[in-house]
């Protein structure tokens, strides 16, 4: 078992001289002027800039960051997805509109004919990764939601969504033998 | 005509190109460039000249720019006569200030010859001053600029007044109050510096400084009255508004004091005026205590120190040499303040209102007295 | 305060009180909040305060989410420590559903929720310094915040709306690499703390602004249910995680600080040890943790794994019936609380057995802190609301749900 | 009457019930995929095994009769052992199909697995494939991997349509559902197979991946397809109607409906007026009962013996009653004509020749229907100029083309031509004044079957577009014509018919009894 105690914060009394600021003042200024002078140092190395040149020099978002979806594609290119709604039921802010269609492959039967995600409505959870049963839709595309000044242009659509998209490797619909003749 | 045609060239050179200059530039390079410095970021970047971001100077003019031309808001039921003209009551005092400054001693027409038996005393012999690098040479110029810093208060005080906003008038209040206060303090701690050196001509007390105690050390304010240094300083913060004093316009207490109601460029004057006046206190401070446009042991007929003396280059060319030289000096000492109340602006925290007016009337005025009093006590036993 | 407060001040020169609408949009009164103030001069003679102007529903809301879908929304409860709201909602469910977490899913909440303390902490004094107009401080503990988000974001993927908490288990374990980061990160945060506390704690300044401001009396601090680090700094050691311990909280070393005066730089000083007391929490986490599963075994809470979703019809099935229906919870009402960054974060918690909750009801600490905010500022000056406000630390999104 | 023990709840039942009966009485559930209320019994899946004691083996809860003193165990581990072998072995062979499958929601599968399996599948064998979207009726599709041979369809068709179109073909596990050579799933009431089939091996092609049933919300209501009046669930999603589904109604349709109904719910989005208009012209309501009221009330002034009214079966008993207000109170007319639509085909199950729902409403609301001229006299009067002003209640007419298209000529002849209805038609551009009247769906009401059966429906979601209920136009033209009538609520006019129906002693029966 950990051991839990208390602790009495403390406050140190101040004498004549320290509550006279300049003592304080003086250390306050040797550490902003600290950072000052590190931070104009010629030696780049040396500074501490804390703060990235953003649109110069991207940002690279760790492997499991939530940014744009993406649908994954089939081994043939075609959308994974079979349209089966589990992310537009799971999305929490109703942001998938997925309207299925039927596939000419009997074997794949249902696919996405609109499937359009609005990322301004997105409050990018991820649950909608997490409920998919196909490995088809997933946000590690690695790139943030941009900024948009139409609404239309959040709206992200089948293709588009696809060309953010990969190979998924994963396997489907577990082992099956080949067709019987009919 | 002449006259008429060299103060005009001098206003323009002092005001616009160095008063306004540095105090425009500091809002970028002391308010942006600086704090990102010291808090570890980069500051302003974006905005960029044929691909060159000049240390983010193009922001000052896009600042300038915005600020032109955005809507100049009157709020309703505000008094729209004084609320316009506060702004210029801000503004005006900042820079006339200034015409008392010397950036440089008198330029002597013949030659300059310096009197260490008299004190380091610079004479112009075969010649005369010419007043070429201050505005006005002014006989009481520190009772001028103390006379047209206190203007500045009525501004910040209309200011608050005609917003008709609540924030705005407290905001005033606290502006008024501090500044009274504190001028009060400022004045009397430059009194001990003014006994000793006995002239209210801001020039002749520069010329003072130049003195060498025991033949090595500059006789500067800061030697002779280091107390008054310091509480001039901070009286002078305070007198700025800025941090840690800036509670007229403690943004998270009443959202901008003052200058909530004012936008465009009204808002521009009352900020650009607040530069001009760190700029100003800072002037201040380098002539009175800082030995203004001296440098130490330089002269000029020469560099002076324990009592040698050699002048580099030819009387002729070091004369100029010197001119160059102390000019730098005035400008690095002002440059110097600056930063350093830059610092202090971006390290400690706001004061509260109760207790800057202890600080004003119970800490700082009685020092002053005391000092006044002590440096009378030894100015008379030495005299 | 006395109901006179109306009357002239002066009988001579005629004056009265100033009426002065503190927000709801208003720098100090950050997370809309609407204080309307009576002045006196700048002393405030009375204060009422109002709330709800970030309401957005979240209890209502949560009535038509599933059990799972509730997570985004308390991401948004207390919007600076999302985590630890993650981890109180999650315990709370699992206390209805009486189902047991892995040991290894507890250090990891343990975890993750100091870090997300962290964060809460930093920022509070941050903003505590940077509203005093010490701005430099301010950046400088933001600057460690984004060292912890950085460390959060690899985790959860997601800086501030992490939705990392699962019912039964969690979103993902921890990544590979993460003790060393964190090590990189921890021998920042503490310089980083240590010029935090060069540049206030003993600043004359600050001090004046925090001692002796917004005082409260520990029975008062308990009548008006006051919890976490407000309550702690009247000398009351109140703490969830040591009082009822929950996560692995009984396992670990730690202190709980506690002051006496119950006045602002009490509060300032608790926060400012609990960030190391924090950090030692983390740094026993990460050495008596131990490799093993994350989620509970409990087919009906915890979604399968994928490999078994994609390739048979029983785990098809048992994913299925989690989206669309939700997880079932059996019926009845739970009250859990855990410790969050300002106090105790209660769920309180009805099942009618659907996939959905019949009633949430959130004890944000926030909000009961806002019920006695007044007493704290009344009798004060004008600019002390400041440093009170700001060490009570009322985050908007807690307090208005 | 038998005592049975069941879980340790005693019960009496009546002779001759089931276990599986008597333990919903008791309140257990006992699983059941083959099981159908409405048909046979044949106990072929096993899945509702229950422990009864003293019996060597478990007893199929769906046949076993109870008998006194008899005492079932229904969760016993024995029964649960059972209930788990029977799941992984239905779940053997069955596909990974629950994201492309219509019936992931509304599946027994899915719902037993969880409630009674719950655990993986211990087979590692492949699965084995058969024929999968083979269209085996026009309205159905058939996939072989997924269906569970419980031969509820099969029964279906043998029992309640009786023609035997179904069949099984094959052994062990090929065997699947077939229909007869030279024969395909074709019977009217095709559909049914689709509700019955407890997984998703028969699924409708018109709800074919339309929406996924758990989105779905459902509202009581009635079907509009003929004056059976089958009860129906309406499954909306998002305003718009999914598909209807029959509801359990003992004394109308049992479990039933017929495919012609299902499809009725098109209407309802087809072909929709939405705005007000006035010559063509979209006005708002203000607007339009502003302009109406002027009109009809100098059109009355004019001439009020030339003033027609037809009014529609289409429309509900509370509808047509404020139309009855409306026709006496303010427009005082006594021409009178109905429309509504033509008959149709009829047989002797569902199916009625009758196409409006509501044709014995009106009889009953107007005591009668000898007041009412037809289309003939209608077209007649027109022509001849006895009739300047018509006021139309939706669009249909008993009519057929040839004589609609006379009417539709006829139409210029007036000189004012008010239509008040859900859909355009044709109608629409010729009325001076159209007026939008909602659906079935987007309002509440009471339609009285051909029976004489009062069934009421409720609204399930908001009106299309500017759409009003008729009570509600008739209402807002009579306030602007200057004689109120004043209602909030669709029960008060309800209220006040039946006491005015009541009263005329026309016998409106009762309201149909809750299932």
């Amino acid at each position: 078992m950990g051991e839990v105690k208390t602790k009495p914060v403390e406050r140190a009394e101040q004498g004549l001289w320290e509550k006279s600021y300049i003592p304080e003042i003086l250390r306050g200024l040797s550490v902003t002027a600290g950072h000052f002078f590190r931070n104009i140092s010629p030696r780049k190395s040396q500074r501490r800039i804390f703060t990235k040149n953003y649109p110069e020099e991207p940002t690279v978002y760790p492997e499991r960051y939530r940014g744009l979806h993406r649908l994954m594609l089939r081994d043939d290119g075609q959308v994974r997805c079979v349209a089966c709604m589990c992310c537009s039921t799971i999305c929490p802010a109703d942001c998938i509109h997925i309207e299925a269609g039927e596939h000419d492959d009997p074997s794949i039967e249902k696919y996405p004919a609109v499937f359009v995600i609005d990322e301004l409505r997105c409050i990018v959870c991820g649950l909608c990764v997490e409920a998919c049963p196909c490995d088809a839709i997933r946000m590690d595309s690695g790139r943030h939601i941009p900024p948009y000044t139409e609404r239309n242009e959040a709206f992200f659509d089948r293709d588009l969504l696809m060309e953010l998209g990969g190979l998924s490797q994963a396997k489907q619909g577990g082992d099956r033998t080949p067709a019987a003749a009919e | 005509m002449a006259e008429v045609l060299i103060t005009l060239v001098k206003i323009i050179v002092i005001v616009f190109v160095f008063v306004l200059g540095v105090a425009g530039s500091m809002t970028l390079l002391g308010d942006r460039k600086q704090s990102a410095r010291i808090q570890n970021r980069v500051g302003p970047n974006q905005a960029k000249f044929f691909g060159f971001s000049l240390l983010g100077f193009p922001h000052f003019i896009a600042d300038g720019i915005k600020l032109v031309l955005k809507e100049n808001i009157v709020p309703a039921q505000a008094n729209k006569f004084l609320h316009t003209i506060a702004p210029a009551l801000v503004f005006i005092p900042a820079l006339i200030g200034w015409s008392v400054i010397p950036f440089m001693d008198h330029y002597c027409t013949g030659t300059v010859m310096t009197l260490p038996e008299h004190g380091y005393t610079e004479v112009c012999v075969d010649g005369e001053w010419k007043n070429y690098f201050s505005i006005m040479h002014m006989n009481s110029g520190v009772l001028f600029a103390f006379a047209i810093a206190a203007i500045s208060v009525y501004g910040a005080a209309i200011a608050g007044w005609a917003s008709n906003s609540k924030f705005s008038l407290l905001g005033g209040l606290r502006s008024s109050a501090q500044m009274i206060s504190y001028e009060v303090a400022m004045g009397l701690s430059l009194a001990g510096a003014l006994l000793i050196y006995g002239t209210l001509n801001i020039n002749e007390m520069v010329r003072m400084q130049g003195n060498l105690l025991g033949d090595w050390l500059p006789m500067w304010g800061i030697v002779i009255q280091p107390l008054a240094f310091f509480l001039f300083l901070l009286a002078g913060l305070a007198e700025t508004k800025r941090a840690p004093f800036d509670l007229p316009e403690g943004e998270s207490e009443i959202v901008a004091g003052y200058l909530t109601e004012y936008t465009s460029m009204k808002f521009a004057m009352m900020q650009l005026a607040e530069y001009a006046a760190t700029v100003f206190i800072a002037a201040l401070v380098a002539v009175v205590f800082l030995g203004g446009w001296q440098m130490p042991w330089v002269y000029a007929d020469g560099i002076r120190i324990f009592g040698n003396h050699w002048t580099p280059f030819g009387e002729e060319v070091w004369y100029y040499i010197s001119i160059v030289l102390r000019i730098g000096a005035i400008t690095f000492k002002i440059l110097f303040l600056v930063w350093l109340q830059f610092m202090m602006r971006w390290t400690l925290p706001r004061f509260r209102y109760d207790q800057v007016m202890t600080l004003g009337w119970k800490i700082l005025l009685p020092l002053s007295i005391a000092n006044l009093f002590i440096t009378a006590v030894i100015v008379t036993i030495l005299a | 305060m006395a109901e006179n407060i109306y009357d002239p001040i002066d009988q001579d020169v005629h004056s009265e009180p100033m009426m002065l609408q503190m927000g709801p949009s208003h720098p100090a009164t950050h997370g809309t909040v609407r204080f309307t103030l009576t002045l006196e001069g700048e002393k405030v003679i009375k204060c009422e305060t109002e709330v709800g102007y970030l309401h957005r529903g979240f209890e209502k809301e949560s009535e038509n989410s599933t059990w799972t879908q509730v997570f985004p929304y308390t991401d948004r409860l207390n919007y600076v420590s999302p985590l630890l709201n993650n981890f109180g909602y999650a315990l709370a469910v699992e206390r209805l559903l009486e189902i047991e977490v892995p040991e290894r899913c507890d250090w990891i909440r343990t975890l993750m929720g100091e870090l997300s303390r962290l964060s809460d902490h930093l920022t509070c004094t941050g903003a505590a310094a940077l509203e005093l107009g010490a701005m430099s401080a301010f950046l400088y503990a933001i600057e460690g915040r984004e060292l912890v988000w950085d460390l959060i974001e690899e985790v959860t993927g997601a800086r501030l709306t992490v939705s990392y908490g699962r019912i039964g288990g969690l979103k993902d374990d921890l990544t590979e690499g993460f003790e060393e980061r964190w090590k990189y990160a921890k021998r920042r945060l503490i310089e980083i703390r240590a010029e935090v506390d060069k540049l206030l704690t003993r600043n004359r300044i600050f001090l004046d602004r925090f001692e002796g401001t917004g005082v409260l009396t520990p029975e008062m601090g308990i009548s008006y249910g006051y919890t976490g680090p407000v309550l702690r700094s009247t000398g009351v050691d109140y703490d969830v995680r040591k009082d009822h311990p929950y996560f692995m909280y009984g396992e670990v070393d730690f202190d709980v600080p506690v002051g006496h005066r119950g006045d602002n730089f009490d509060r300032y000083l608790i926060r400012m040890e609990e960030i190391v007391q924090s950090i030692r929490i983390i740094d026993q986490c990460l050495e008596k943790m131990e490799p093993g599963p994350i989620n509970s075994d409990d087919p009906r809470v915890v979604l399968p794994e994928k490999e078994k979703v994609y390739n048979t019809i029983e785990g098809m099935i048992n994913h299925f019936k989690i989206i669309f229906e939700g997880i079932q919870v059996p019926p009845g009402e739970v009250y859990s609380y855990t410790e969050a960054g300002n106090g105790e974060l209660g769920f309180y918690i009805v099942s009618n057995g659907t996939g959905k909750p019949w009633k949430i009801h959130v004890r944000s600490p926030s909000l009961i802190m806002m019920g006695g905010i007044h007493k704290l500022i009344e009798g004060g000056l004008l600019a002390d609301i400041i440093p009170t406000f700001d060490t009570i630390n009322m985050i908007g999104g807690e307090c208005d749900k | 009457m038998p005592k049975v023990n069941i879980n340790g709840t005693e019960i009496e039942v009546e002779k001759g019930t089931t276990i599986l009966k008597a333990a919903a009485q008791a309140g257990f559930e006992v699983p059941h995929f083959c099981y159908h209320p409405a048909l046979s019994i044949p106990a072929n899946c096993r899945m509702c095994l229950v422990e009864v004691e003293g019996a060597r083996s478990l007893e199929p809860a769906c046949y076993s009769e109870v008998t006194d003193g008899m005492v079932v165990e229904t969760k016993s581990e024995r029964v649960i052992k059972a209930q788990k072998s029977v799941l992984e072995f239905i779940l053997l062979n069955h596909p990974v199909d629950c994201p492309i499958c219509d019936q992931a929601g509304e599946c027994k599968l899915q719902d037993y697995y969880m409630a009674y399996d719950a655990q993986e599948s211990r087979l590692r064998a492949e699965k084995n494939q058969k024929v999968k979207v083979f269209p085996i009726g026009p309205e159905v599709l058939y996939d072989g991997e997924r269906c569970i041979l419980c031969t509820r369809c099969i029964r279906f068709c043998e029992e309640i349509t009786g023609t035997n179109e179904l069949t099984i073909v094959q052994r062990g596990d090929s065997a699947e559902i077939r229909t007869f050579p030279g024969k395909e799933l074709d019977n009217p009431y095709s559909v049914c197979t689709a509700d019955i089939c407890p997984v998703g091996a028969l699924t409708s092609r018109d709800f074919r991946f339309k929406c996924r049933v758990w989105l779905l919300q459902s509202t009581d209501s009635v079907c509009t397809g003929c004056s059976n009046g089958c009860n129906i669930h309406l499954e909306h999603f998002r305003n718009e109607i999914q598909r209807y589904r029959p509801r359990y109604n003992p004394q109308v349709n049992d479990y039933w409906m017929c495919d012609a109904g299902r499809l009725s719910y098109k209407e309802v989005h087809t072909d929709r007026l939405l705005r007000p208009m006035s010559n063509g012209a979209a006005l708002n309501w203000h607007g339009v009962t502003e302009t109406a009221s002027a009109k009809l009330a100098r059109a009355l002034d004019d001439d009020a013996g030339s003033f027609g009214f037809v009014v529609s079966p289409q429309a509900s008993c509370e509808d047509l009653f404020l139309a009855k207000r409306f026709i006496e109170e303010v427009l005082g007319t006594d021409q009178l004509y109905l429309g509504g639509k033509p008959d149709g085909f009829e047989d002797d199950f569902l199916i009625k020749a009758d196409k409006n729902p509501n044709r014995q409403g009106v009889k009953a609301v107007f005591g009668g229907l000898n007041d009412f001229g037809d289309v003939d006299k209608l077209i007649d009067d027109i022509e001849s100029g006895a009739i300047k002003t018509l006021y139309m209640m939706e669009t249909h007419l008993p009519a057929d083309a040839e004589t609609r298209q006379r009417f539709v000529d006829a139409l210029d002849k007036l000189d004012l031509f008010v239509l008040q209805a859900q859909h355009c038609a044709e109608l629409a551009n010729q009325a001076h004044l159209a007026l939008p009247a909602c659906s079935h769906a987007e309002t509440e009401g009471t339609f009285v079957n051909f029976d004489g059966l009062a069934q009421p429906f409720e609204q399930a979601f908001a009106p299309h577009g500017d759409s009003l209920p008729h009570w509600q136009i008739f209402m807002r033209l009579a306030r602007a014509m200057g004689q109120p009538l004043t209602y909030t609520f669709v029960h008060q006019i309800r209220d006040e018919m039946f006491q005015a129906s009541d009263a005329d002693e026309n016998g409106e029966p009762a309201e149909a009894q809750a299932e």
